[in-house]
């Protein structure tokens, strides 16, 4: 057996032990899972993709793409994906790894003057739970990879209908604890990261909401039977397995494609740019078919599906919302003209 | 075939619709100050006895019943007025819904005089909230399986069982409950069930919030153990029940809450996208949802017109049910696409959290008073399919 | 019985006697129905609008908008609508209404010099088999309704999915037989009368398609049982029930506002746009849905189904296709702003 | 129920691919001159015995299969190239196509060594076009009911009963028919039935072309009238042909075939909008469509991987199905939607025709290879629903 996929099993066994509705639910209430994090942080899961010449696993991206798709599937509440992203931006460009959790942001917003950093990052992910945040920032000639220190930066809690931690991070001339020069496509490859990270998620949950789907179609009986017999919900769980099948292979086809171009972030835009919407797409699709078959019960705090559910429309929309993503691809394809179309779709070298 | 289902046109009184309408929309314009679009979004969802009470003293509750039981002899295209205003301002009208629209019809038309007396003037000064107490633990859509039973005993019955998914129980004076009366038989299920008015604060009664998915209670779990109602409570004839709901149902799926329930957030959807300098194609987006609406509502009117004649539409109800809740359901995507929404937010009151908000519970409403399958199915058998 | 009543009983026979698949596969070769028509002239339906004190029968809107669903539910391939609505017009206008086939046009784009009109019509509606063309041209200040003798126009013969005779018309100084003043407003105002024309016809062939879609389920065997006993395609048939009855009442709702503001052409143009587009919206459903319930024999010329589905892809799109109209009422909407939408569709006045 | 469905990515050989696409444009680009846009929308309905012969000398039919049966050896995701771009460049390939995906595979997997050397060969030249016989006039999707029927007479059998919606059978040479050879059991309706190479053009065949919708004629009703087939002529064996039937239709449901037949539509499309001035609405539309299509390129490849492991990935095949249907068939509302479609136009090879050429057959998309509701089903039982 393989690291990732050995690396995969134990989390799987680690989320089956800890990621239940009680974690969860105190997770919405702002509870850190503290035991939760440190048994991941225990199995040197932070630098999984960290390469193992800096001391890290060595996995590459498509690997870290399944085990995401094991966070998602359990929704677990810690910023595992964001901690891994972040460490492995900040190894590629030769910053030590701070301790504890990291998280990072589209920073192609931000001003840099003099070394400092200044603006907002809205809606940053786990930002108060994190000491740290890496961004890429700074004028296309002088593009920099940035780590800094969360507590010299002001977090304005949110609320989300995800209900994990969400903060606008807001930075007032605050100084880099490192920086490394970085290419100027870093800044919107950051973001395809989060993208496809959130992508992968969504399969991964979206899976798990068709398990709880048939599960309940097969149990819940109605006229007699159970109503998975009857062919309406028959359909719908079908379409329902379609869209989890799509968002399973577009996030995968994501990463594989920002496995292909490691020579540089921002190359693997297209293939990120297709995981997103398809994932998206099939969240949302997913999420109303997942809900019908469950009736009542579903929106009710008595089942599991609304832990998914709830982060299935909010991972929709982060990192670039699906309609930011989908305008983006779409200009890029219509001013590239019609017959562009096919070579693009066939390209087997993102770079 | 051919008489599957047919939708005429209905035109509302036009002139004390427009003076009713211009009274309405004062009253709210004057009371709607405060109201977010996220409180708007909640509507009939939102329990506000002082709220309901204003509404009573206006004479818009019960404004179709008689006047000696505190109605206004009014005509159902004219309550249709003051329903839709209610729904499209996103009013607070949950603690005197139900009651109005469900409960007090039924005591109007197979109650005791006795029952009529006692409840309905208290229901059209907006004092009396009422729940609907049908679906059971083990049964959602198959009402025939119930199995929480009135047992008589002496001077009344006894009630044992359970109720949930009831809407408000928890903020409720009454429920109008279905229990059996007498067992099913395997060749007919529906025979046996009756309905009762319980005072919910019978001893006995527990009553338990179910959490929903928004961190709010609307849903109760309602334990009945050795409950007694009098018999002066039990409501129309013994066994009838299954008959008695029927009925009802034509009202509850073809009102204009069976479209409106997103509608609050088209207005403020339609602000943000803008006046000028909008694409095209967002223009069209918004003249198909508006093609909707507008649509929708003809065919509630025609459906609220066949209900002042006196017929029971149930084919027209499930068909617009079955489109309104589409609607209701596109509308928080509508607003994603057209207006784009951050992922987090401050504001608990904006565009955003009202969206939110839509999206958690819009899967709710495919499935009360009936899921979407039960509608086409029975839309199904309508057109004759067999 | 009332007058109306009776016409549409009356047409209900002939279409019975006469509408069948042959008449319907010579109409789309090119060959004239001429006893259907002569029958239909026979009955005075030419003139059903135009008022008594003119000679006609003096219907209102609304009992044509029944009438057009009738030849929409026979599919019957002849421009009754086109001249009913064209005489009617010319009747208000007090023009001498002439023999034979009218048919109307949008006019906005056509130019009027010293009398004389220039201009293509685009794609005109049985130009072909028509006598005269009646259109509203010219400026705001002095637009006019003007009556044209087709064999002063060119008629360019086009191909369309729906078979019936399509003709680009170009007038070159084409001059008038008659022209008398009309409201500036009268030019979109007649785009109107036919979307709302088209609008019924859909209702009236809609209900047909989803006739036959219930019989062929009912019969045709498949598995040992009907297949109308499948839940899956009930359940497809009762979203087909309910895009039928929206059709049929957005369309009846569009002629109830052209009756009501019965003081002048083009102020009805909520409702009609509202006809408009429900009913082609309502098409394209219902099409996707007939032709999948029919299976492969409803996409032969052995099956009847065709005749409708194709004249319901095409008049989705005459008389201003469903994106232009959505795109003006949508317009409409927007820049009257939020809170005006309300009183707009609760207007119990379109004047 | 984790193990209903699971795709891995599969990459193309890319330096195979590379060089085989190249030259595979580049042929294309050659011989596409004149065909307009209608011509593209038809592709695989095209029937051109010129086209595929010119695909046969240059090795593209039959390339998986062995030398000495005059195959190319090369592997099936090589030849995927091949068929994903004669699809998107919408080229006219129904004189080979069935005979290509389905009848030569079949003949190779189950067929004798003298059917292998009487047919691959010349099917590889694309010189024999063969179709279909399954569809009976009273059993469409459910095959088990078929009644045509094989008797074993002197040296042979006789064929006696009528095959209708065969796709090209008045073009095609062959047809590869399933009869009943035996009868169907109450409790095993699938035993009894064996497929045999028939000759079109033997005695006792009438073939009459059914005229479609758009006024050409692709599908067939095919008559047989005491038909006499030598005993050579049965493929696989008998009492075999629903096992053999079945093993195709992972290769029918997963192929580029199931999400490209409305492909041609897209450049025309993508240009008629035009590379700049497009509103963003329209950009996202794009973006959608491009996902989907990326999407399903990737499970549909997935599928072609898993096949050329010999795995028979059916549960796979009919989810791609679903969605590139879906997507097919959305394909013409887009562009009416994003270029708007005039009702009628003087153009017969331009983008409206195309358009409406395509809404027409549309219908089709889900039902070919099994309807979209027997599909469903298929997958519902793959996830365990009972």
């Amino acid at each position: 057996m393989d690291l990732a996929a050995l690396l995969g099993d134990q989390l799987e066994r680690l989320f089956l032990d800890h990621v239940d509705r009680n974690c969860l639910h105190a997770a919405e209430s702002g509870i850190w899972p503290a035991a939760l994090w440190s048994a991941v942080e225990d199995f040197g899961l932070r630098t999984a993709l960290v390469p193992e010449a800096a001391g890290g696993s060595g996995l590459g991206w498509s690997e870290a793409g399944a085990i995401l798709q094991r966070t998602g599937r359990f929704a677990a509440p810690i910023p595992l994906g964001e901690t891994m992203i972040a460490a492995a931006l900040l190894a590629r460009a030769g910053i030590a790894i701070p301790e504890g959790v990291l998280v990072f942001a589209d920073g192609r917003a931000l001003k840099v003057d003099d070394g400092l950093i200044e603006g907002r990052l809205p809606a940053v992910a786990w930002a108060h739970a994190a000491s740290h945040l890496v961004v890429a920032a700074g004028p296309d000639d002088d593009t920099r990879l940035c780590l800094l220190d969360l507590r010299h930066a002001e977090a304005h809690p949110l609320r989300s209908i995800g209900r994990d931690a969400r903060d606008d991070v807001v930075l007032r001339g605050a100084k880099p604890v490192a920086t490394a020069p970085i290419e100027a496509a870093a800044a919107v490859g950051i973001l395809e990261l989060g993208a496809l990270m959130r992508a992968s998620q969504i399969a991964g949950a979206l899976r798990r909401v068709m398990e709880l789907a048939v599960d309940y179609a097969n149990t819940r009986q109605q006229f007699g039977r159970p109503i998975g017999r009857f062919q309406a919900i028959q359909q719908s769980l079908a379409q329902l397995a379609a869209e989890v099948a799509a968002a399973e292979v577009a996030s995968a086809a994501g990463w594989r494609a920002r496995d292909k171009s490691e020579a540089g972030l921002g190359k693997a835009g297209f293939e990120a740019a297709v995981a997103r919407i398809r994932c998206s797409e099939a969240a949302r699709l997913g999420c109303a078919i997942a809900h019908q078959v469950h009736g009542a019960i579903g929106v009710t705090d008595e089942h599991m599906l609304h832990y998914f559910t709830r982060r299935l429309w909010l991972w929709r929309l982060e990192f670039g919302a699906e309609t930011w993503w989908a305008e983006e691809l779409g200009a890029t394809v219509l001013e590239a003209g019609g017959d562009k179309l096919w070579p693009l779709l066939t390209r087997d070298d993102p770079a | 075939m051919a008489a599957a289902f047919h939708f005429e046109l209905c035109d509302l009184p036009r002139d004390e619709a427009r003076a009713l309408r211009s009274k309405v929309r004062n009253f709210l314009n004057d009371v709607s100050a405060g109201w977010t679009i996220a409180d708007r979004a909640r509507s009939w969802t939102a329990f506000d006895r002082d709220f309901s009470r204003q509404v009573g003293r206006h004479g818009w509750i019960g404004m179709t019943w008689p006047a000696n039981y505190g109605g206004h002899e009014r005509s159902a295209l004219e309550r249709y007025v003051v329903l839709e205003e209610m729904l499209a301002a996103g009013a607070p009208v949950a603690a005197h819904w139900i009651a109005d629209r469900q409960s007090g019809p039924l005591i109007l038309r197979v109650g005791t005089d006795e029952q009529k007396r006692e409840f309905l003037p208290r229901i059209a000064r907006g004092e009396l909230a009422f729940c609907i107490g049908l679906s059971e633990p083990d049964s959602g859509s198959d009402l025939a399986s119930l199995r929480s039973k009135a047992t008589r005993i002496s001077g009344g019955w006894r009630l044992d069982g359970a109720k949930i998914w009831t809407t408000n129980a928890h903020q409720s004076d009454f429920m109008i409950g279905l229990f059996r009366t007498a067992p099913a038989s395997e060749t007919a299920r529906h025979i046996g069930l009756s309905q009762f008015l319980i005072d919910l604060k019978s001893s006995g009664i527990e009553i338990r919030p179910i959490a929903d998915l928004t961190g709010e209670s609307h849903f109760n779990e309602v334990r009945f153990d050795a409950v007694f109602v009098p018999d002066s409570m039990m409501v129309g004839r013994e066994g009838d029940g299954w008959a008695q709901v029927n009925a009802e149902l034509a009202f509850e799926r073809s009102g204009p809450d069976r479209y409106l329930s997103a509608y609050p957030l088209v207005p403020p959807m339609l602000d943000a996208i803008g006046k000028t300098g909008f694409e095209a194609q967002a223009a069209r987006d918004v003249g198909r949802l508006v093609a909707r609406l507008a649509t929708l509502r003809a065919m509630s009117i025609s459906v609220a017109g066949m209900l002042q004649a006196g017929a029971t539409p149930l084919q027209e109800a499930a068909l617009i049910k079955d489109l309104g809740v589409d609607l209701e359901q596109d509308t928080p995507r509508l607003v994603e696409d057209l207006v784009g929404l951050p992922p987090a937010f401050d504001d608990p009151g904006g565009l955003a959290a009202a969206t939110a908000y839509v999206t958690q519970v819009a899967p709710t409403f495919s499935l009360r008073g009936g899921t979407r399958e039960i509608m086409r199915g029975l839309t199904a058998r309508g057109l004759g399919l067999r």
